[in-house]
Formats: structure tokens, C-alpha cells, sequence
């Protein structure tokens, strides 16, 4: 048996390294450095019912240790995403996972539908941290009921298992988590970016053109650790653990603190081989620990 | 093809106030090709600074398998990458974008290379490919001032050169499109690179030639997966091009200015 | 007049400098380093009714641009501070804020009614960030009513003004802002730590003792920041703004989010010289901003 | 007093695996006074990591105005700090805390030393000092094996000297206790540093003889002001001491094991 295999629902992973969403495209541009049969998973760039442009520029901007990101969910819509995106990923050997975001419940319901039946898509993840105008600014995912609302809602049409994305903006994540694994998710992802801002201290202006961004890479690793050990604790559904992961001991880590497999988001912009890298890095370092097979080390934390 | 190296630094020096021109070795260098295209350099190796920093590539040197690259240390990333010397190593991502067409100029022709700042060190490389190909390259060089110019013998050695500098420290006193209309004769094609407000001025200066203007915009990735470098326009139904894979370098009027 | 200074209520600063709570004890240590008359204020550790030992160790751990802490409110109790640190501190001319932490709404009270009386506390900074075990597990800083109910409490007793200091860890940081506001505060301080982790990689254990632990440091800035911004937009009572604060224009960055003075924290540890140095740099990166007085910064960005 | 200053590196060089000898010249060296005394210092420029890093003074050279540590590159920061030559500078902070107290030990008095690891510099500068005052020091240093070990010849020139690594690839199989269970005569005072095991069976093994044992803690301000370092003791009525600045050095029994 292969020591690095997790099985999840819907998805057999070769290995728990998959890009995060967002941060990988549809997988084309890294596609020209490495094979992308090698990932345990491919997270694809969030998928929309209509194309959409996104925010302004500028996007991005470093912070310490990390960046803030307003890309703002662009991507070619739904239809572009199923007849060309996927198709081209056809090529390779591993599964895909689709980033679904919206800003109604129906938009979401339409997407999943209709991207669940994608022959390579093995499952969904519920971007649910996206503003959700209709209910006043609350966005889906920091109202637990809200977020078993359309966990359900989207389980009742998608054809293959739903993994909600929570986000870590929110007083007590646990309480989203419980709510969504009522609402039937099959599992979880966390955590999305933190709310963050910078400004130019020339002019006193954000510099984010959106005002502020997500924050995301190596700072916000210890709050994305402390989060996924507690939902970990409180759900019986599995994690996708993702927050700052660069190296090899970050899997460990997040493992440890009961993720069963893990996203690289950032940390490709850095390393552009970093995925390849930690898969490389993993068998080794499981000998040094004594660990056989990697899903023995998912939990260890709460077994302690 | 596009390749992650840690390359030998050759020689680092600077050349002007705060300007240093680095030279790296490796074998990326054989992968360039074209000017006006850029590396993805990682500065340090812990996560602060975490992004790497886009640069052009200045020149290239294949027989020497060496590559030059002209930046200022303004920000933590660049003034680390300043104070690298021969010996030490560079982590590189490159090459990266798509550079200048010089073919777009043809032998016996008059080609108008306008840059601004740190804008001017890829257009040297462009200018030299020009050269070569038996073009006429006219330089029109816009520095802040004479302790930030850089490269002026340089490029007077591949033809026509002129300096413009906002304080009036050095050449013109002004802008470079005050040097540009005061140049006799025509251009059959033109090239900028330098900051936006430079580009939009040269582009409207000149309009009516073909140009290509390189742009720049804040990255993260560098090769087209995350979408922070995007430009507005209407030159395809995306509605959209990306700085780092689509560019660096456009045609005037494919972006939006 | 000194272009540096800023009033606030029961406050007028040199300056808009000040170490925060806990990151300068009492002021003894630091006092061996420098003039502690150079600084805007002091905000002093914590004071609870009566002595804590605190937390086991290890107490501390580095994470990429931060750190966790744990320290448990370590402090030598009111009687203590009150007749020992606070006259100690007299000998220096700078305000003191007094930092005061408890466990139910009465401890709190008995704080601050002796604790405002000291000669040289001329405000207080409600910390409101730890649990509360008299509400089943909900801290103070995470619910509005209760965070409002206890400002009124402390209000009623305390002599100087009240600044409470709020959590992150919370859905929406203007919804308590709005409360303590409501509830009579006088300014608010923020942000206090966001909690985090960090494991051993090697056995899958919590680094710090505690298991979770406080984040700080410029890691936190981005979202420090961007709730500095929202605050300053939700309230009229000024805001005392810290959370990475290491550089000069990290003092100008908090002050154009919104900031009428600043606090630092873990750069202390840094560079034990953080405080006087950013004193001596303000006014010369004032000159370069072409800004007059430093209160002219203030909420920069609000007004663009 | 406790300075902050930029210190200029002398020498450094890898005397073990991974283990370094660090030599730095400034005007703090003349604050050290005692022995077993430390300094905070910054690796890196930036934020990351962010952290000082706690090292113990091994010896001091006062006319040379030189004081060296010894370290293991282990982490982040110690592999940054390896990193360092001659002719560049180290941010440092100290002299902090409060050394070994040589004093306790009278001329023509014998002082067993006993040091494990990285807690072995320390007791260099100790012995040093011991010696000159007329005391016999015997050492017992204990190392995980040969690769590692450190210093032998150096402290050989002060007095007895006794190795004990884990493996056996040198001196003693086992541990420093097996090494002091077999030495003959009496002590009048122990002085100990090492990883915290260490110390528990030392100050057993030891137990009736003043001994002083110098402990480690994580740290944050490194002065005593923010409570990362507390160790319980039932020696005062707070009920705790502070490694940083009532140590790192504690008389046995202060610190409750
Ligand atoms: C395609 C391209 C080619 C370039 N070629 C050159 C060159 O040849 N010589 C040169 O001196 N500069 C060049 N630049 C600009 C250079 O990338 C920035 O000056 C540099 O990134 C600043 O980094 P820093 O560490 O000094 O600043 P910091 O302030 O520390 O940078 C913070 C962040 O902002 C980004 N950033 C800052 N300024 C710019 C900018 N102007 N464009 C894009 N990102 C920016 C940085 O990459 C980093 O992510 C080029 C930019 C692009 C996009
Ligand atoms: C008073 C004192 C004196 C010391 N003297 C020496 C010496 O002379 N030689 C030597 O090799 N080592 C010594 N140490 C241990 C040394 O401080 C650590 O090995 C070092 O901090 C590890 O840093 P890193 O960058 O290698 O590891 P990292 O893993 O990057 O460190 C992460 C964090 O943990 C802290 N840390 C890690 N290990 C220790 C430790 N053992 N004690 C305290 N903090 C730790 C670091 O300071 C840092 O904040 C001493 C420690 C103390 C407290
Ligand atoms: C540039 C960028 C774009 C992102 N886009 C998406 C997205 O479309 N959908 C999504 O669910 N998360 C998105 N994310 C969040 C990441 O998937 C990930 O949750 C987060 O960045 C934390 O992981 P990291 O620290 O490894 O980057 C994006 C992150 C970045 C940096
Ligand atoms: C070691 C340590 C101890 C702290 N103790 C307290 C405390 O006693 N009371 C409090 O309100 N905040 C405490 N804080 C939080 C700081 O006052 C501050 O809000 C936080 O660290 C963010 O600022 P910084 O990033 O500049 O450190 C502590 C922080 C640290 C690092
Ligand atoms: S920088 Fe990522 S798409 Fe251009
Ligand atoms: S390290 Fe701060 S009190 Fe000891």
C-alpha cells in the first residue's frame, strides 16, 4: 500500500498535498513546471455562474509573513469552466475538486449541479465566505444557520460529496462547522483567508483597491492550526486543513491538529515547485517520526 | 521553458544612487530568447519578505551564460536582493512573460525606445537585439534626476541618445515626451517601458506609430494562475490580459490605459 | 505646541506612543534601559483582585513574523500593584493606564474602583478578553450585552476613564464596539491577541502549555488594521490602536486607519529601544509627509 | 547595564557538527563581570523570525574587548546566526541575567563542573575563573556522541576532565552521572548546566553539596518583563523565580524541579 494514501469521501488521494483554491488556477499555468498527476488533489480557481471580472487592481500586497489577496472570485463562469477548464484537466490522473462560490443560494444550486457531474470533479468545496448581498451583508458563512441552509441545499442536487469551506472570520467556527455537518456536508476545508488591510503611508490610502483583502500564507498558520483542532474536535466529518503550509513539518502539524489531508495556497506563489517538494519531503520525514502510514499521524493532537 | 534556478551571482554594483545592476549565471540564461521579459526573484528564504519580486531582464550575455538585471532597492525585498555579492546565489523563477517583438522593427527602420526610471533597463536589451538587426534605435531616456540616471554611455554606444530629467540635474529639463516632440524625422515603430503616466503620455504622443509599452502591475504568482495582475481590455472577449503571461509587454492599445 | 501630542480623555500624551499590556510589566525592566518618561503613557500588565501564578510553561512560541503567548495573567494582584508597582512608577512623568482583567463582573469592579484612585492612573483599560467562567465558557469580549453590562459596572465605580479593549476573535469587532460605547466607554484599545497554536512536530503536542495561545506581532498587523478601520468608522470615541506595530510607519498606518494613539507590544522583545526610537522618528517622517501635527493623521483614510 | 549593540563578528567556525564558536568584539563585553551570564540576539533583519535568541557567554577577553559563544544551529535563527562572518555585524542584547557565583568556591577548594550539550560554554568561562582563583575545577561533560562534542582540550588545560557520551564514540558510555558516581574525593561546590534531565539527576547525585545550576526557558523580552520564563520555587513568597533575569542560575533547590 502506498503510506501516503488518505481516502476521503469521494476522493482517493494519492498523497494529502493538493493546491488550495485560487492559488493554482485551473491548473494550466503550473501544468508547464511539473506533472500534475503527482498531487494528491487539485483545488480549482472558484467557480461562479456568470464569468466574472473581479475587483480592481491592485490585488495583492505583501504583509509579514503572509499577503492580502482581492482578486475577487474572477473566473470564466460555469459554462466555460465545464465545456473548456475541466475537460483540459482530463489529461492528468487526479481528482478535482471545484471551488464553488455565489452570491444566492440559487446561483450556488446551479453551479453544483451542474459542476458535480464533470466527469474528473470528485467533489465540491462551498466557498460560503463570499458576501451574500441578499441577506443583508451577513455572509453565509459566519450565520450557522445560514450555511446549513444552503449545505443542504446543495447537497440535495450535487452527485458528488459537498466539503464546506468555513471561514475563520467568525467568533466560534465551531458552531458553523457543526451547523454545516448537519446541513449533510461531507467534509470540511478551513480555513479561508483572514480580513485584512494595509494602507500606503504616503497617502493614508488602502492599498488593496478593494480596501481590504484575505489574508493569507505563513502568519496565519497558528490561527488555522487552533481551528482546525477545534472543529476537529466537534465534528465527525473530515478536514481539508490549509493556512500558511510552506514545509513539510507545517503537514505534519496540521495532521497532528486532526486535518486528513491538507491545501498549499500561498506558499506556490514562493516555491512554485513547494507541492512536488513536500510530497518528495513527506516519506522521509514520516521514517524519522516513526509513522508508517500518513493517516496515522491525522488527530494525534487529540489522542495525546 | 520556464525554470526555478538558484543562480551564481557574477557581479553586483551600483551604478547609481540606490540603482544596482546584477549580473547572474545559469542556465536559465538559454531559455530567454526575446528582450523586455523578467525573472520572479525570491529575496530571502525565510517568509519575510514572502512574495518574490518581478524583475526585467536588462541584457544577456549567452556565450557568457550570464544574465543582467537593473533594479532599485526601495522596498525590504530589493535592498536585500542588494546586498548579494559574487558567489552567493539568487533563487530565480524565469524566464517569465513575453517580451518586445524587435522584428516588429525592420532592417533600415527607425525604432523609438522611450524609458522611464526603472522602465529603461529592459529596452537595453531590445535596443542591442535592434542593433543587430541592422535598425536604428533612437533612445529617449527619462530619469528624477542626474544621481539616478544610469546607462546613458550604454545605450550612446548603440545610437542616438537622449536624457531627460525632472529636476533639469541632467539633458533636458522636463519630460521624455517633451524630448520626443522635439525630435526630427519619423519612427516606424516604438517602444516604452517606465512608469504608467509616462506610458499613457507616450502613447498618446505617438499616436498613429506602432508601439509596444510593458507594463507593470503587483503580482503574486508571475505566470497566469492567480490573477492579481490583470488589465482591463477590449482586445479580447475575456475582457482581460495578465500582466505576467500575457505581457509584460503589450501593443499600445491593447490595454486600456 | 509639541506637534507630537495627543489628548485623550483623562490623557494627554507627549506623544502617541505606549507599550501595551504585558509586554512591559510594570515598567521596572525597561526603566534599566531608558528615560520611561519618554513615552506617550504605560499600559501596565494586567491586574486581577488577587494574585496568579499563571499558566505552566513553555508560555511562549515563535510563528512566522509572531509569536504566542500564554502567560495566564500573571500579576502580583491588586494590594500589590497598587501599593508597590503604581508608587514605584511615580518617580516618572507619564500616565499610566492600568490594565485590569478578571474573572467575573465583581473582580473587575473591585479592580477599578481602587485601582483609578492610584495617583498616577489616569485611565483604564478593561481587558475583556478572557474567559468568563461564570458564563458557560463565553467571554466578555465576544458578547455584546454582556461586554456592555460590564463597562456600565465599571463605569460606576471607576474614577478615570475607561478604555476597554477588545478581542478579534469575534465575528464582527463594531457590533462590541458599539455595545461598550453604548455601555459609556470612554475609548476603546484594540486589538488584544488572536488565538492560535503551534505543535511539535515531532510528538503532535501543543507547543505552548496552555495548548492554545495569544498571536501578536506583525504577523496580526494586516487584521489589527482592518479592525482599527471599522471601529473608527462605527464609534465616536477614540480608538488606541496596536497589534504589530514594529516601524515608524506602522505608527502612521494605524493612526490613517483610524487611530488616535498607538500601543507596541511584541516589538519590545525585538528591539528592546522600539518605543524611543519611534518617538524620535515621528517627527522627521512627518516633515517627509508634509503633515503638521500628528492628530492631522487621524482616520486619514476616512476622508479620502 | 544592559546595552544593545551592533557587535562586530571576529571569528566564527563550525568546531563540532552543527556546533559553532562564535567570537564578538564591543563595547559590552566590559559590562559582563561574572560567568554563566547571557545575551538576547537578533538573527535577522526582518520579522522572520522575529525572535531574539537567548545564548550564554562562554569566556570573555577583556583586553581583547571579545567575548565567544557556543551554539548549536539547530532552528531558524541559530542557522541564520552560522550564516555570519567575519567583518559583519550581530544585533545583541545583554549582558543579561545573573552568572555563577565562582565566589562560592574558596581557593584550594575542589568545584566539580558539569555540563551537557549546548549547556557546557557556560561553564568555560566558569572554570576559567575558578581556576585563576585558586580552586581545582574537575569536569564532567557529557555530549550525545564524538561528532558532537566540544572543547575537551580546552577545558583539559583548566583541570580534570571527563567525557561521557551517549553512544560511547567517546570518552564514558551513559550519562555525566555514571561519570561523578565513579570519581573519587569530595566536592565543596557543583556548578551544572545542561538540558533539564540533566540537571534533576546531577542535583540528586549531588544532593549535600552547595551546587549551582544554570536552567533554560523560552523567553520573549529576555529582561524580566513579560513572564515567559517563570520557573516555581518555594524560595520567596511569589512562588516563582524568572530564568531570564533572577537566574539563569539558581542555587539547587530554588528552582523546584
Ligand atoms: C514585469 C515587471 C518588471 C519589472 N522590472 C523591474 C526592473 O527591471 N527594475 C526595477 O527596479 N524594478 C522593476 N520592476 C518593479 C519591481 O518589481 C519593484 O520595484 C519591486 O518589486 C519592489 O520590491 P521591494 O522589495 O523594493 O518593495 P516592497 O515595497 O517591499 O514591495 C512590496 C510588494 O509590492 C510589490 N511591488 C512594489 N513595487 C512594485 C512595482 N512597481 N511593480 C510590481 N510590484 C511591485 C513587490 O513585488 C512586493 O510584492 C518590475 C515590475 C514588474 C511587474
Ligand atoms: C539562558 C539560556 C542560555 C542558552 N545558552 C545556549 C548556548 O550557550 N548555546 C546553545 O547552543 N544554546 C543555548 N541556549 C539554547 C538556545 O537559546 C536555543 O537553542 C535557541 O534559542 C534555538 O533557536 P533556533 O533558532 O535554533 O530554534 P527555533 O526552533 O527556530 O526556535 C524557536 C523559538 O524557540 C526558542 N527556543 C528553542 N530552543 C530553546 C531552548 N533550548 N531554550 C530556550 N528557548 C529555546 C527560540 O529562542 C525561539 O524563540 C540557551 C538558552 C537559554 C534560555
Ligand atoms: C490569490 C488568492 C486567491 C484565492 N482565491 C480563492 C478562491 O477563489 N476560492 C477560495 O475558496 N479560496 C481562495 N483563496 C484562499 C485559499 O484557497 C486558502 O484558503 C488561503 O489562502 C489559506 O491558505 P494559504 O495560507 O496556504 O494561502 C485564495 C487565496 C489567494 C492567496
Ligand atoms: C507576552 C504578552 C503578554 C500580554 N499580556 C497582556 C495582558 O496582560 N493584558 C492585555 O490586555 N493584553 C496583553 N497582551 C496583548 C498585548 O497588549 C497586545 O494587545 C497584543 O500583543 C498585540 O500587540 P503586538 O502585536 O504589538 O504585540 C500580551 C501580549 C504579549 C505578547
Ligand atoms: S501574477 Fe498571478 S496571474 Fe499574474
Ligand atoms: S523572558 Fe520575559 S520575563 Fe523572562
Amino acid at each position: 500500500m502506498n503510506r501516503l494514501q488518505v481516502e476521503l469521501p469521494g476522493l482517493t488521494l494519492k498523497n494529502p498535498i493538493m493546491p488550495a483554491s485560487g492559488c493554482f488556477g485551473f491548473g494550466k499555468e503550473y501544468a508547464q513546471l511539473y506533472d500534475l498527476s503527482l498531487l494528491g488533489a487539485i483545488m480549482v480557481k472558484a467557480t461562479t455562474l456568470e464569468a466574472r471580472y473581479g475587483n480592481p487592481t491592485p490585488r495583492v500586497a505583501e504583509t509579514p509573513s503572509g499577503m492580502l489577496n482581492a482578486i475577487g472570485l474572477q473566473n470564466p463562469g460555469l459554462e466555460k469552466v465545464v465545456t473548456e477548464e475541466l475537460p483540459w484537466l482530463e489529461r492528468y490522473d487526479v481528482p478535482i475538486i471545484a471551488n464553488v462560490a455565489g452570491s444566492e443560494t440559487e446561483d450556488y444550486v446551479a453551479v453544483c449541479e451542474r459542476i458535480s457531474k464533470a466527469p474528473n470533479v470528485r467533489a465540491i468545496e462551498l466557498n460560503i465566505s463570499c458576501p451574500n448581498v441578499k441577506c443583508g451583508g451577513i455572509t453565509f458563512g459566519t450565520d450557522p444557520a445560514i450555511a446549513k441552509e444552503l449545505t443542504e441545499a446543495v447537497k440535495a442536487v450535487s452527485t458528488v460529496p459537498v466539503y464546506v469551506k468555513l471561514s475563520p472570520n467568525v467568533t466560534d467556527v465551531t458552531a458553523i462547522a457543526r451547523a454545516v455537518e448537519e446541513g449533510g456536508a461531507d467534509g470540511l476545508t478551513l480555513i479561508n483567508t483572514l480580513v485584512g488591510m494595509r494602507f500606503d503611508p504616503r497617502t493614508g490610502r488602502p492599498v488593496i483597491a478593494n480596501g481590504t483583502g484575505g489574508l493569507s500564507g505563513p502568519a496565519v498558520k497558528p490561527v488555522a492550526l487552533r481551528m482546525v483542532y477545534e472543529v476537529t474536535k466537534a465534528v465527525s466529518i473530515p478536514v481539508i486543513g490549509m493556512g500558511g503550509i510552506a514545509e513539510v513539518d507545517d503537514v505534519i502539524d496540521f495532521m497532528s491538529a486532526g486535518a486528513s489531508a491538507v491545501a498549499v495556497g500561498t506558499a506556490n506563489f514562493v516555491d512554485h515547485f513547494v507541492c512536488p517538494k513536500l510530497i518528495d519531503a513527506l516519506p522521509a520525514r514520516l521514517d524519522e517520526l516513526g509513522i508508517g502510514n500518513i493517516t496515522e499521524l491525522t488527530g494525534r493532537s487529540h489522542r495525546l | 521553458m520556464i525554470r526555478n534556478e538558484c543562480m551564481a551571482v557574477v557581479a553586483q554594483a551600483e551604478i547609481a544612487r540606490n540603482i544596482f545592476e546584477l549580473t547572474l549565471k545559469g542556465g536559465l540564461v538559454s531559455e530567454i530568447g526575446k528582450p523586455g521579459r523578467f525573472v520572479h526573484i525570491r529575496t530571502s528564504d525565510g517568509f519575510d519578505p514572502l512574495l518574490r519580486r518581478p524583475v526585467s531582464i536588462s541584457s544577456v550575455d549567452e556565450e557568457a551564460g550570464t544574465m543582467t538585471l537593473i533594479y532599485r532597492a526601495e522596498g525590504k525585498g530589493t535592498a536585500l536582493l542588494s546586498r548579494k555579492s559574487a558567489g552567493e546565489t539568487v533563487d530565480v523563477l524565469g524566464p517569465l512573460g513575453n517580451g518586445f517583438p524587435a522584428e516588429a522593427a525592420k532592417a533600415g527602420s527607425r525604432a523609438l525606445i522611450v524609458g522611464g526610471g526603472i522602465g529603461v533597463p529592459p529596452l537595453y536589451g531590445l535596443s542591442e537585439k535592434l542593433k543587430a538587426a541592422g535598425v536604428e534605435p533612437v533612445h529617449v531616456l527619462g530619469f528624477q534626476s542626474a544621481d539616478v540616471a544610469f546607462y546613458e554611455e550604454q545605450f550612446g554606444e548603440l545610437g542616438e541618445t537622449h536624457l531627460a530629467t525632472v529636476d533639469g540635474s541632467a539633458g533636458t529639463k522636463g519630460f521624455v515626451t517633451d524630448v520626443i516632440r522635439s525630435l526630427p524625422g519619423e519612427f516606424d515603430v516604438y517602444y516604452s517601458c517606465g512608469p504608467l503616466p509616462m506610458l499613457t503620455a507616450v502613447s498618446s504622443e505617438m499616436e498613429g506609430t506602432e508601439g509596444y509599452l510593458s507594463f507593470e502591475e503587483r503580482m503574486g504568482c508571475g505566470i497566469g494562475a492567480c490573477f492579481a495582475c490583470v488589465c482591463r481590455t477590449d482586445s479580447n472577449e475575456k475582457g482581460y490580459v495578465k500582466v505576467c503571461s500575457d505581457g509584460p509587454v503589450f501593443r499600445d492599445g491593447v490595454v486600456k490605459l
